[in-house]
C-alpha cells in the first residue's frame, strides 16, 4: 500500500481519485489523452435498463464556477452496457470499475443490479437513486428517505458486489436519507449528485436548458457537498465518497478531511481533460505541503473540530 | 485529440463583430476541415467551440463572432496572450463524396470552416462554387479569401446592401455535384429544402465538452444517436432529423 | 414611473435594486461612499428581540465565487434599533426600508413584527424564517410547511405594513413551503437566504468556521436561487423578490425574468462597496442591449418557456 | 473609506516568503498608523487585509507574507499591475497615549504597521525603541529601516539564529512609557502578561468586507461589541477580553 492508496468497502484503490459518472463515459475518450490505469476507478455512465437518448437539447448551460446538464441519463441500455461497453472497456482499464446503476421503478433497479452484479470487472455498484419515480409521478426515490430506503432493501439481496447508494443533495435532511439507506444494508454511501439549477437567456428570454432545469455541478457547488459529507460522515459507520466541485488536489483532501474515504471528480473532467491526471500527480506535494503522512489516514481529520 | 497551449500571433476585426485570429501551436490532429477547437478563455467555465478555418504548419486561423462574453474576451486578447486549446475535435467534411464542381453554402459564422474546405477541393482539381451569406453589407468577410483559391464566389445579403439580395438559398447555382453547408439553423433547414442533390451539413450545438465525454450535444439521426462534438458537427444530408 | 420602476406589494421602487439584508448593515457605511437614496429600497440587518452577539469568530470563510458567513445574527436588539438605528438612517435615507426580522419562538416573532409596525419609515416588513426554532431543537422555521405556516399566521394580523416572507433554499421542496406562507397571507415571498455550507483549513485541518457550517452565498449559489425564485413564481400569485448571488444588472434582467418583482443584492455589496450601484447605472444600457423597455413589464418572461 | 485603484510600482522580495510592495495611488483617506487596505486579488472571492507599512505622498508601501493563494498572487504582481483598494480602513493606533519613550513590540508580519508608527512617534520627539521578533534569521526583515529612523532596536529570533534568542517578551526594555504591538495571537497573549505599562494591541480577524458592513470580525471587549475591521484592528489593553 502506497501513500495515496485506500480502502474501499473492501477492495484497495492506489489512490482516492474516481472520475464520476456521466463525466468520462466508459473511459475512451480520456484513454486517448492519458492511460486511465492511473486512476483508483471511475464510476461509469449511468446505466438504466431501456437504452435512452435522453433529454432534448439544448442540454448545458454555463454558470459562475459551474455548469448545469440535463443530459437526461442517455445511455445504450444494461444490455448492451454488458455486451460492448464492458468488453471494450476491459481492453483500456484493468481494475475493478464502478457501475452506476438508474431505474425509474424499484423493479427496474433491482433488474439492473441483478445484471451487473454477474459482471466480473464490476467491483462496486453505485446506486444513483436520484432518477425520477416514474410510480409516483416523477419524485425522486432520493429525496425522501422512506422510499429511498425502499430501493435499496429491494437491491440488496440481489447486489453481489458492494453498494454504494448517491444521494442527491436537493434535500432538508441529508443525514436522515444517508442513516436509512444504511439501515437497508448499503455498503457505502455517495454525495453529491447535481443540485437542481436553472439559466434564463437573456437575448431569447427563454431557459437555457430545453428542459427548463437541470444538474448544477463543478466548484461552486463545493463547500455544500464538503458540507454534506461532512454531516454524513458524522453520521454513519459505512464509509462515504465525497462528490462536488472537487477540482484539484487541495479539494481531495478537504473533501477526505471532511469524512470521505475516496474522492469523485466529475465536471472537472469535461473543462480539463487532464483533470484526474493532474490532481494524482499533485496529491504527494500537497500532502507534504500539509504534513499529511498517508491519505488512509486523514478520512475525518476535521471531526470534533 | 489533443490538449495543448496555441499562442497569440494576430488577432484583428475584419467585418462588424468579426474577428481572425492566427495563433500557432500544435496542430497535428487536425486532420480535416469542418473539425473545430475548443478554447479555454478568461474565467469563462465552459471552453468555447470555434471551427478551424485555416491550418498553415503550426499556424491555425480561427474566424469568430463577438457574441457574448468568451468571444468578447477572444477578441481582446494581444499577440502573445496563450490559450488553452483542445485540437482535432469532431468528424469534419468527408471530401471523397464532393464529385467535380461542390457548392459550398455558408452562412455567417457559418463560413470559415468552409474555406480550409475550399482550399482542399481546390488543390485535388475539383471546380468549387462558394456562396456566402451574410445580413448586411458591413457583416461580409472572406470573399476575397475565396476568390483567391480560384473558387467562384457569389455573396448574398439579406438587406440588398451587397452582392445578391437575398439568402444563400437565393443564389444556387444551376450545376452542382455537391454541396457542403454551415450557418444558422434556418439557413441549414433551407438549404435541406432547395438543394438538388446530397450534400453535408455543419451544426452547433451547446456544449459540456467539446470531446465525447459528457453526452451533452447529442442529436437524433437516421442512423442513430449521434454526438455533435464527436460524430459531428458534420451530418450527411440523409441522416438529418429535424425536431420541432 | 420610469423605466426602471417596479412595485412591491403597493409601493413604488424607484428602480428593482435592493441591498439584502446582514449586508449593508444599516446603510451609513455605504453612505459615506454613495448616497443610498438611489437605491429601490434596502433591507437592514436581521434583527431579534434580544441585543446579540453572535457566533464565536471565525464566521467568515471564502469559497470559489462565494463566500462562507456564520455571524449569527449579531444586532443590537429590536428597541435599540427602533429608538438608535432607525432615527440614524432617517438622516442619510428617505425612502420606506424593509425591516428584516428574525426570532427564535412565534412569540417573538410577533412581539418584534408589532413593535416594527409602528415605525414609519418601516415600508415593508421581511420575515427572516431561517432562524433555529429554539422549542423544536433547533430546526429552522422555515424548513418545515407546517412551522412556516405558523409563524407566518401569528405574525400575520400584527404586521401593519406589507409581509414579505423569506425563504431558506436547504429545503426538499420549496414550493410547498412558499405556498404554505401565501396561505397564511404573506404579501410576498422573497428567496433565497444562504444555503448551508462549510469549508476545511488544511492547514489546522480544522473548519474554517468556529460554528463549523455557515451560510454560502455569492454568485456561485446564483443558478439555484434563480431557479427557486422560478419555481416559487409560478405557484404562488403574491410577488417574489429574488435573492441569491446577484452581481451585476445582467443577473438582476434574468432573475426577473425567472419571475421576480424585485431583486436583493447580498453578498456583491462586501466585494465591491459600489455594487449596487453600478448596478442601477448599468441596468438601462443592458436593457437596451437586450431589447427591454420596462422592466416592470419582464418580471415571469420566461415563464412556459 | 475610500474605494480606488493602484498601480503597483515596486515588488520585491524582502526576507524568507516575505515582500514588499509599493504602489501609488490615492492615499487621502489613511489616517494613521495601523489603519489597514483591502485588496481585490486576481480571482479570488474576498479582498485581502494587509496593513499600512508606510504612506509617502501617492505612495503606499506593504509588507507581506506569502501564506496562500491571494498572497502567492500578490508576490507575482508585475509593476503597472493595477489592484482594487479599499483605503482607510480601521482606527490605527491612538498616538496622543505613546508618552515619551514608547515601545513597539512587533512579530512576524505584524512588524509593517509598526513602522509608520514609529516614524510618526519620532517625527513627534518621542524616544522609540522597538523589538521585532521572528522564528529564525532568514525571517527577518525592516531592522535597518527602523534603525534608519532613529529608534533603538532589537531582534530576537525563537531559534537563536540571529539578535536575541526567544521571543520578543524576552528582550522587553527595563523602562518604557506605553507599548504598541502586533502579531500573532499567541505573542500578543504573551505580551498582555508579559508588559508593565498599559499598551494597544492591533487583532487580525477573517473578514467578509474590511469597512464595517458584514458583523463578520466582531469581537467582545470591555466596552462592548467591536468590529476588529472598523473599531479595531487596534484596541487597547483595558477592552480586551481573551477567548478560550
Ligand atoms: C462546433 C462549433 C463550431 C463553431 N464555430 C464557430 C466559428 O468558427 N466562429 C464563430 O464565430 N462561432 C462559432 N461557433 C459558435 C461559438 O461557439 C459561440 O458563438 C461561442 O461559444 C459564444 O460564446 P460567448 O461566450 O461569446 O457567448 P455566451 O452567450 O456568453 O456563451 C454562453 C454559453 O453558451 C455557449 N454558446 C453560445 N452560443 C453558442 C453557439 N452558437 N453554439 C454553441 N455554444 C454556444 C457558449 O459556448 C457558452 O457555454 C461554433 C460553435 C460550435 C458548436
Ligand atoms: C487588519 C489586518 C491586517 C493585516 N496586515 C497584514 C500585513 O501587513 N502583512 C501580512 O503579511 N499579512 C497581514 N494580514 C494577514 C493577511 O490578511 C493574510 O495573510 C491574507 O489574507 C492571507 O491571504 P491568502 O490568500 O494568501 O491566504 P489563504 O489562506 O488562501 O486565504 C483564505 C482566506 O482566509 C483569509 N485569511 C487567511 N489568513 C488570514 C489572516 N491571518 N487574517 C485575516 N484573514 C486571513 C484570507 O483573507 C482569505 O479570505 C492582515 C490581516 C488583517 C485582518
Ligand atoms: C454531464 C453530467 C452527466 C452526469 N451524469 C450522471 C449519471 O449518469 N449518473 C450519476 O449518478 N451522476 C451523474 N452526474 C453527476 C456527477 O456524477 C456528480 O455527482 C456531480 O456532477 C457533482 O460532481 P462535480 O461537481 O465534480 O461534477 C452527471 C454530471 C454531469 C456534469
Ligand atoms: C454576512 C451576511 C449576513 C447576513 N445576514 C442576514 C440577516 O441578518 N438576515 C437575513 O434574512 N439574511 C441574511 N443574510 C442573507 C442575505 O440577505 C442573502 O439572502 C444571501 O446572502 C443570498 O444573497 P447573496 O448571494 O446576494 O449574498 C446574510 C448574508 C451574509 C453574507
Ligand atoms: S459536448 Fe460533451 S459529448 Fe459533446
Ligand atoms: S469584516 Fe465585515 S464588518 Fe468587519
Amino acid at each position: 500500500m502506497g501513500r495515496l492508496s485506500v480502502d474501499l468497502c473492501g477492495i484497495t484503490l492506489d489512490n482516492p481519485v474516481i472520475p464520476a459518472s456521466g463525466t468520462f463515459g466508459f473511459g475512451y475518450e480520456f484513454a486517448e489523452i492519458y492511460d486511465i490505469n492511473i486512476l483508483g476507478t471511475f464510476s461509469f455512465k449511468g446505466t438504466t435498463k431501456e437504452p435512452r437518448f435522453g433529454n432534448p437539447t439544448p442540454r448545458i448551460a454555463e454558470c459562475t464556477s459551474g455548469m448545469i446538464n440535463a443530459v437526461g441519463l442517455q445511455n445504450p441500455g444494461i444490455d448492451k452496457v454488458i455486451s460492448e461497453e464492458l468488453p471494450k472497456l476491459k481492453r483500456c482499464f484493468n481494475k475493478p470499475v464502478m457501475a452506476n446503476i438508474g431505474g425509474f421503478s424499484i423493479d427496474e433497479y433491482v433488474e439492473n443490479v441483478e445484471k451487473i452484479s454477474e459482471e466480473e470487472q464490476v467491483g462496486w455498484i453505485e446506486l444513483n437513486i436520484s432518477c425520477p419515480n416514474v410510480h409516483s409521478g416523477g419524485v425522486n426515490f432520493g429525496t425522501d428517505a422512506k422510499s429511498a430506503a425502499e430501493v435499496v432493501r429491494a437491491v440488496r439481496p440481489v447486489a453481489k458486489k458492494p453498494l454504494i447508494v448517491k444521494l442527491t443533495p436537493n434535500v432538508t435532511d441529508i443525514v436522515e436519507i444517508a442513516k436509512a439507506c444504511e439501515a437497508q444494508g448499503a455498503d457505502a454511501i455517495s454525495l453529491i449528485n447535481t443540485m437542481l439549477g436553472m439559466r434564463i437567456d437573456l437575448k431569447t428570454k427563454k431557459p437555457v436548458i430545453k428542459n427548463i432545469m437541470g444538474g448544477f455541478s463543478g466548484p461552486a457547488i463545493f463547500p455544500v457537498a464538503l458540507r454534506m459529507v461532512y454531516q454524513v460522515a458524522n453520521a454513519v459507520s459505512v464509509p462515504v465518497v465525497g462528490i462536488g466541485g472537487v477540482s484539484k488536489a487541495e479539494d481531495v483532501i478537504e473533501m477526505m478531511l471532511a469524512g470521505a474515504s475516496a474522492v469523485e471528480v466529475g465536471t472537472a473532467n469535461l473543462i480539463n481533460p487532464r483533470a484526474c491526471l493532474n490532481i494524482i500527480n499533485d496529491l504527494e506535494r500537497v500532502m507534504d505541503e500539509y504534513k499529511t503522512d498517508r491519505l488512509s489516514d486523514i478520512t475525518g481529520g476535521a471531526f470534533n473540530g | 485529440m489533443k490538449q495543448s497551449i496555441f499562442k497569440v500571433i494576430s488577432n484583428e476585426k475584419i467585418a462588424k463583430s468579426v474577428y481572425k485570429m492566427i495563433l500557432s501551436g500544435d496542430t497535428s490532429e487536425i486532420t480535416s476541415p469542418g473539425q473545430f477547437v475548443n478554447l479555454l478563455v478568461g474565467t469563462c467555465f465552459l471552453r468555447r467551440p470555434v471551427s478551424v478555418c485555416d491550418v498553415n504548419g503550426d499556424a491555425l486561423t480561427l474566424v469568430y463572432k463577438v457574441v457574448g462574453t468568451g468571444t468578447k474576451l477572444m477578441s481582446k486578447a494581444a499577440p502573445g496572450e496563450e490559450f488553452d486549446t483542445l485540437t482535432g475535435l469532431g468528424n469534419g467534411y468527408d471530401l471523397t463524396l464532393s464529385g467535380e464542381n461542390p457548392l459550398l453554402l455558408g452562412g455567417g459564422v457559418g463560413v470559415p470552416p468552409l474555406y480550409m474546405l475550399a482550399k482542399k477541393l481546390v488543390s485535388q482539381g475539383k471546380k468549387v462554387s462558394v456562396v456566402l451569406g451574410f445580413n448586411t453589407k458591413e457583416e461580409v468577410f472572406y470573399e476575397d479569401e475565396f476568390k483567391a483559391l480560384g473558387a467562384d464566389v457569389t455573396v448574398t445579403t439579406a438587406d440588398g446592401s451587397y452582392g445578391v439580395k437575398g439568402f444563400v438559398t437565393d443564389a444556387l447555382p444551376a450545376d452542382y455535384s455537391y454541396f457542403y453547408t454551415c450557418g444558422p439553423e434556418p439557413m441549414l433547414k433551407a438549404v435541406f429544402k432547395k438543394t438538388a442533390t446530397s450534400g453535408q451539413f455543419s451544426f452547433e450545438e451547446r456544449m459540456g465538452c467539446g470531446f465525447g465525454a459528457c453526452m451533452g450535444c447529442s442529436c437524433k439521426t437516421v442512423t442513430g444517436y449521434k454526438r455533435i462534438c464527436k460524430e459531428g458537427p458534420v451530418l450527411k444530408k440523409e441522416e438529418i432529423i429535424w425536431e420541432d
